[in-house]
């Protein structure tokens, strides 16, 4: 039993240790089977813990495997615990991760670098467990930064395009920045509550001094900083839509299902320290509607058919953050289940949208449009069939149409926010009305409608390896929503007593139908109104409807304009005098910030480095300039009342 | 008897005019003589800081000072001499290739 | 006798040292690889005499020398890195033409004042030991000679060298005057009753300045990036680790054991330092294009985390320092040893002559990415264990800002690190460059090989060496 | 007192006059000198300290051997004419800030000096060879050997540097 529990993460580390080694004379097929079979048997182990979960006296199986980093007050182990909490993760991980698997077997065909796409892949599945298995803060953070550099390895997997190259190492620094705010709050709790697993913290939290709420507070913000890295949220959502020039399976996988909610349960993990903590948890509900609302914007007028994907995944992250800091918990995590089930599909379906689109490029070599613009789409339902079926579940899914899974999900994190914050509940029914808008608009515009480029006109439906996992993933996300109905239905709030003994009882309301309907009604109309604008967008140069909303347009368009808000606010009186660093920050945006700070970074390290002057004696000088200030320096302490 | 203040900031003197002239001058040997005299500085220090505490340890400690100075001038002049002879220039300031 | 039992690894380093200076005379030398293989027995005999000496404690030589946990640690640890280091040079030194018998007398020699640093009980002993480490380096760095950069690095190392020392000794002088003692624990007896402090802070402000020229500690690291340029790159990889090893643990002997009553003077500078080393060193390395100057720049780096331990103190911020040496050195050598194997003779240091190596030399390239990856601290490698430690001890005694300072500037370093990585995985090997299938299996392969492996069984199972640091610094005297 | 004031006086005054003549001199032998002079006066003061054993080594071996080298080194390299100083525009603030640095040094050493101050001289203990031998090869024997490793490695070094091969 001890042992068995290191297995989900063994596996998948086992096929990824086979096909680094043997993958180079095994063929394509061969490593893609066995990395697929790796995770399918993660899978399965997964089920078979989640029955042991459910039979276990305390609802948890644990392991301990002895110390890791053990300094006498410091104690961490190799220490693992399954819990609801940590079961539900595990079955979404292994089993939209296995069918993304299968998925990447078919579109990776062909790609000279299959085998180490795979090993990356594995190792990303082997990150995750360990991250959602571990029993204490840091050995969630190895999980923590290893799915980190997964994503920047596969980000950046097409490495001879320079801009993926880029994508990949701004999502790792951006990431690491949000690490920053979370390491540090990882050593404020050692250094607050004596220790890091999740059970002596949470246990010695719940008997903290009311003087030490502070303290928590501060702990709390310091971890939900390093969720709005690694959960794109804002500030730090920057890297999330360029991550998207990575393989398609893995938008899927890592950006959309499953890495970036990492954030999300994490901070659910925590719910002990956040409960504490009433003022963070209202940072936290605000930060997610907002970025909710301003990423849905965006989405609203992008072409680019995986950047809509891309944003919308930034905003419906922005709902699960919110629903937590509105003490939605189950909500949350609700939602962060139909989410991965039906993003991971629309990602899906994208890719083999991509890949119909470029199915005249590869039978005839002629390369004009660009295959992801969806202004060359249009049509597509002949020529795809599966695939646009699929689409158009998912995407209703999204937009919270009933009775599919997204509808269940999003009503609980509105219903909270109609409980306890009118401005959250603004921000979010009007997101969710944007949602719904370029649902509608991006359905319209890739399936239906004639063809708009020759490239539309010449698709063709993708081979059943990839059909297949859209198939199921289409079942899950029309199901999805089962598993937490409302009161008074059958089976009501099955995810809620589930997860009860990891967050305890939350209340469970029933439906609210004046609200549930409200909104269903607002999400048919934003598509039929999506729908009847895009009716009339036949030709892939004609302009796009909303430009005739004008300046509101160019906002969406050009995401809100941040590059020049952030240069006119921030960056140009910062710097106003050194009109040298000027030309540094016309790329501009939050992009610029990032950008910016970096470049201000290489800057000063350039005049650094200009004091190497290379001269001897210069050095010595600077000695001897060290050895004056620091016999100052410690003149003063002294002279400062410190006596030993 | 002489205080031991009067020694010590006499080499604190020879000390910061050996430091200086160590950066001053170009001459790696000039560099070197000048740093000769730091060592030297420093053990008119601890020879009267024996004195004072009715010691002969800070005297034994100069005999190992003068050792190590005398195996530093063994090794610095060798390279002065290697470096001379591939660049004809005993001028530090030409030893700049490597910056930034 | 029973006395010499207590500097025994220091003295076989030395006695070998002079044993193998007639022996080689005795070699052709077109056998000098003989010689490398006797200098390397020495030093493994050496840091396994230490091992077997673990628990040993003691003083001797009237108070000149003492052994104790930490003191065996660095016999150790200098004596490993002393065979990984004859390790790569076989074939480096080959190649450039420095396979010589001196190289390795000189080797043992400078290993042989880096382990006495550890036993030193007496500031004499600290000053010798530091000057026997450092004189034989001046020559080691210039040995290329008449190569121009290493030559012109001998002559930086040694007048700088030179000119802390003067330092260090003036310090010396002054802490002598003012407690009239010599021997660490004589000091730390009398620092109480020491009626001119102000003395005795001038006194130990001048040894800092002395000691963190060893280390590279910034302001005192100017010297660093152009000596580590130009030097050979065995005695770069050699320095870099070994000596800075020494350095840190002679800060620990005089600061930590005889000036400890004076903590509350000189740790806010320590913290100072501390910041101001991790700031220049990452801010240098940012953006060198040259790929040993930026090591340079991130062995400076790393002296700044390392001081970040000494200036939290106690015994969890010392034990994060001696755990931290060992898990630097390991990802330090693995990147020194992939930069030698990559090209054959001639190195080009720049970072883009190491573009496509996951296809030219896979083998290398992994090493080479998880020695980058160990130095910025991603875990589970021992670079992460070693900076947690650290940068806990900070935290736990208030030094919010530093840590917080550690943790940025890491960031900062994910930027150079992954260039490194970047390079050699996403980009095009340039033209012409024969693709290797498998490495053969060379000394320098497996060398490199066991210090990558090492800085992620280091991470892994940090267990056993932590236990063994920890009683090291337990039973400091 | 007096008189042994004036001794001092009078050679420090010497000394620090042979150490700025040295910093100052524009001819390499003649710097050589003046650092003769001043190890010389060095050993005067050691003799005014109670260390008459030292000044003997201080003269045999700083200006006996030490400086001797020095000279043989300047003249085998025809060094004697230095370059004339500070011609490049990236070092025309060495000299002055070296100064400063320097002056602002000293001050903080006197500063430490001048607080507490010393205890007035005690006697005299004996400082013969004698003594000074036996304690060498008492206490400070591990020292010593050590010296002597050290001396050998200097050695080689000095021989690998300037060996042809």
């Amino acid at each position: 039993m001890q042992m068995l529990i290191l297995l989900p993460i063994l596996l998948p580390l086992a096929g990824m240790l086979i096909n680094a080694a043997f993958g180079a004379r095994l063929g394509h097929r061969t490593v893609g089977a066995i990395a697929t079979t790796a995770v399918a048997a993660a899978f399965a182990l997964s089920v078979y813990f989640f029955a042991q979960v459910a039979g276990a006296p305390d609802h948890a199986v644990s392991g301990n495997f002895g110390p890791w980093i053990n300094v006498a007050e410091l104690e961490v182990p190799y220490g693992f615990r399954i819990d609801a909490l940590s079961a539900t993760m595990m079955l979404i991980i292994t089993g939209i991760g296995g069918l993304i698997h299968l998925y990447s077997i078919g579109y990776m065909k062909g790609d000279p670098r299959t085998q180490r796409f795979f090993v990356y892949l594995n190792l990303f599945v082997a990150s995750m467990l360990t991250l959602v298995m571990a029993d204490n803060f840091l050995l969630l953070f190895v999980g923590w930064e290893l799915v980190g550099l997964c994503s920047y390895l596969l980000i950046g997997f097409w490495f001879s395009n320079i801009k993926n190259a880029e994508a990949g190492r701004k999502a790792f620094v951006v990431n690491r920045i949000g690490d920053v705010a979370f390491v540090l709050g990882v050593l404020l709790i050692f250094a607050t509550f004596g220790a890091l697993g999740f059970k002596e913290v949470f246990e010695k939290a719940e008997h903290l001094k009311p003087e030490s709420a502070g303290v928590l507070t501060v702990i709390t913000l310091l971890l939900f900083g390093g969720a709005t890295g690694k959960s794109a949220q804002l500030p730090l959502y920057v890297w999330l839509p360029d991550a998207m020039a990575g393989p398609t399976p893995v938008s899927a996988l890592i950006h959309a299902a499953t890495m970036v909610t990492a954030g999300i349960y994490m901070l659910i993990r925590s719910h002990v320290l956040l409960e504490h903590a009433p003022v963070a948890m209202q940072v936290i509900a605000l930060v997610g509607a907002v970025t909710a609302f301003m990423a849905g914007f965006v989405a609203l007028t992008q072409w680019d058919i995986k950047k809509v994907l891309a944003y919308s995944t930034v905003s419906q992250l922005g709902f699960m953050v919110a629903g937590v800091g509105l003490g939605a918990l189950v909500g949350a995590q609700f939602h962060l289940l139909t989410h991965a089930f039906f993003k991971a599909l629309l990602f899906l379906a994208a890719g083999s949208v991509i890949h119909g689109m470029e199915h005249l490029t590869l039978t005839t070599g002629r390369h004009d449009s660009d295959p992801q613009d969806m202004r060359n789409m249009g049509g597509l339902r002949a020529k795809m069939p599966i695939t646009t079926a699929t689409f158009i579940i998912g995407g209703l899914a999204l937009a919270g149409i009933p009775p599919l899974a997204g509808f269940w999900s999003k009503d609980e994190i509105l219903a909270a926010a109609a409980r306890t914050s009118p401005a959250v509940l603004v921000l979010l029914g009007v997101t969710a009305a944007f949602t719904a808008f370029y649902v509608g608009r991006q359905i319209y515009l890739v399936f239906f409608g004639a063809p708009r480029s020759e490239a539309a006109s010449h698709a063709a439906e993708t081979a059943p390896t990839m059909t297949v996992p859209l198939i199921v993933l289409a079942a899950l996300a029309v199901l999805g929503g089962l598993l937490n109905l409302p009161a008074g239905f059958p089976a009501e709030g099955w995810l809620g007593h589930w997860l009860e003994s990891v967050i305890g009882k939350e209340p469970h309301a029933p439906l609210d139908l004046a609200l549930a309907g409200f909104f269903v009604v607002l999400a048919v109309a934003a598509i039929a109104f999506a729908v009847s604008l895009y009716r009339r967008f036949v030709k892939a140069t004609q302009a796009d409807p909303l430009e005739r909303l004008g300046a509101l347009h160019g906002l969406s368009f050009n995401k809100w304009h941040l590059d020049g808000l952030y240069r006119a606010v921030l960056i140009k009186p910062f710097y106003a005098g050194a009109s040298f660093l000027a030309r540094i920050f016309d790329q501009g945006g939050i992009d610029g910030l990032v950008n910016g700070v970096g470049a201000l970074t290489r800057e000063l390290s350039v005049t650094l480095r200009e004091l190497q002057t290379g001269f001897v004696r210069s050095y010595g000088l600077i000695t001897l300039l060290g050895a004056v200030a620091v016999v100052a320096y410690f003149l003063f302490t002294l002279f400062n009342g410190i006596r030993p | 008897m002489l205080e031991t203040n009067y020694f010590v900031v006499l080499a604190g003197l020879l000390f910061a005019i050996g430091a200086v002239t160590a950066l001053t001058r170009r001459n790696a040997i000039m560099m070197f003589m000048a740093i000769e005299l730091m060592l030297n500085a420093a053990n008119l220090a601890l020879v009267a800081f024996a004195r004072q505490w009715q010691q002969l340890d800070g005297q034994l400690f100069v005999f190992f000072v003068m050792t190590v100075a005398a195996s530093e001038v063994a090794v610095g002049l060798a390279l002065i001499v290697s470096i001379f002879k591939s660049r004809s220039s005993t001028d530090v300031d030409d030893l700049h290739s490597m910056k930034g | 006798m029973n006395e010499l039992l207590l500097v025994l690894p220091p003295l076989i380093f030395a006695l070998g040292g002079v044993v193998l200076l007639m022996v080689d005379l005795a070699i052709p030398r077109e056998r000098k690889s003989l010689t490398a293989g006797m200098a390397a027995v020495v030093s493994a005999a050496a840091a396994l005499c230490a091992i077997l000496q673990w628990g040993l404690a003691g003083s001797g030589f009237q108070g000149m020398i003492s052994v104790d946990g930490v003191a065996l640690a660095l016999d150790a640890l200098v004596g490993v890195i002393g065979v990984m280091t004859i390790g790569l040079s076989l074939r480096y030194n080959a190649l450039r033409g420095i396979l010589r018998g001196e190289f390795f007398v000189l080797m043992l020699f400078s290993l042989s004042g880096m382990a006495l640093i550890g036993h030193a009980a007496n500031l004499l002993t600290i000053f010798l030991a530091i000057e026997l480490l450092s004189i034989p380096l001046y020559v080691l760095s210039g040995i290329a000679r008449p190569r121009l950069d290493s030559e012109e690095s001998a002559m930086k190392y040694f007048l700088l060298g030179a000119f802390a020392s003067g330092f260090l000794v003036f310090g010396m002088a002054l802490v002598y005057g003012a407690t009239g003692q010599l021997s660490l624990t004589g000091i730390a007896r009398t620092l109480i009753t020491s009626t001119s402090v102000p003395l005795l802070v001038v006194g130990a402000a001048l040894m800092l300045v002395g000691l963190g020229f060893k280390v590279a500690a910034a302001p005192f690291h100017m010297w660093t990036p152009d000596v580590y340029q130009g030097a050979p790159t065995t005695v770069t990889a050699f320095m870099s680790t070994a000596t800075k090893a020494a350095g840190f643990v002679a800060l620990l002997r005089v600061f930590g054991v005889a000036l400890g009553d004076l903590a509350n003077v000189w740790q806010p500078a320590f913290a100072a330092l501390s910041a101001l080393t991790m700031m220049i060193g990452n801010l240098g390395a940012l953006t060198q294009i040259n790929l040993k100057r930026m090591l340079a720049y991130s062995s400076i780096a790393h002296a700044g985390y390392l001081l970040m331990g000494l200036a939290a103190g106690g015994v969890s911020g010392v034990r994060g320092v001696v755990f931290y040496l060992p898990a630097y050195a390991a990802a330090s050598l693995a990147a020194f040893a992939a930069m030698t194997a990559a090209h054959n003779g001639e190195e080009d240091q720049s970072i883009s002559a190491y573009a496509g190596l996951s296809r030219t030399r896979p083998g290398w390239a992994l090493v080479m990415a998880v020695a980058m990856l160990s130095l910025l601290g991603i875990p589970p490698t021992a670079g992460f264990v070693g900076k947690y430690m650290l940068f806990q001890s900070a935290i736990d005694v208030g030094l919010v800002p530093l840590a917080v300072i550690g943790v940025l500037t890491s960031v900062v370093s994910g930027y150079y690190y992954l260039r490194v990585i970047v390079t050699m995985y996403f980009e095009a090997p340039p033209e012409g460059v024969a693709v290797t299938k498998g490495n053969r299996l060379s000394l320098h392969w497996v060398t490199g090989a066991i210090a990558a492996a090492a800085s992620i069984v280091l991470g892994i199972l940090p267990a056993p060496l932590i236990n063994a640091v920890t009683a090291g610094v337990t039973s400091i005297r | 007192m007096q008189a042994e004031f004036i001794v001092f006086l009078a050679v420090a005054l010497v000394a620090i006059g042979a150490a700025i003549g040295m910093a100052l001199s524009r001819h390499a032998l003649y710097a050589a000198m003046f650092l003769v002079l001043n190890f010389a006066c060095v050993a005067v003061m050691y003799l005014l300290l109670n260390a008459p054993f030292l000044a003997v080594a201080q003269v045999t071996v700083y200006t006996g051997a030490i400086m001797v080298l020095f000279v043989f080194v300047i003249m085998l390299l025809g060094a004697e004419k230095l370059p004339a100083q500070e011609t490049r525009p990236e070092m025309r603030w060495q000299r002055p800030l070296a100064i400063g640095l320097g002056a602002f040094l000293l001050l903080q050493v006197g500063l430490a000096l001048a607080l507490p101050g010393m205890r007035a001289a005690p006697e005299p203990i004996d400082a013969s060879p004698l003594a000074i031998g036996m304690k060498l090869f008492t206490t400070y024997l591990f020292p010593f050997e050590v010296a002597s490793v050290l001396l050998l490695a200097a050695m080689v070094g000095a021989v690998t540097l300037t060996r042809k091969d």
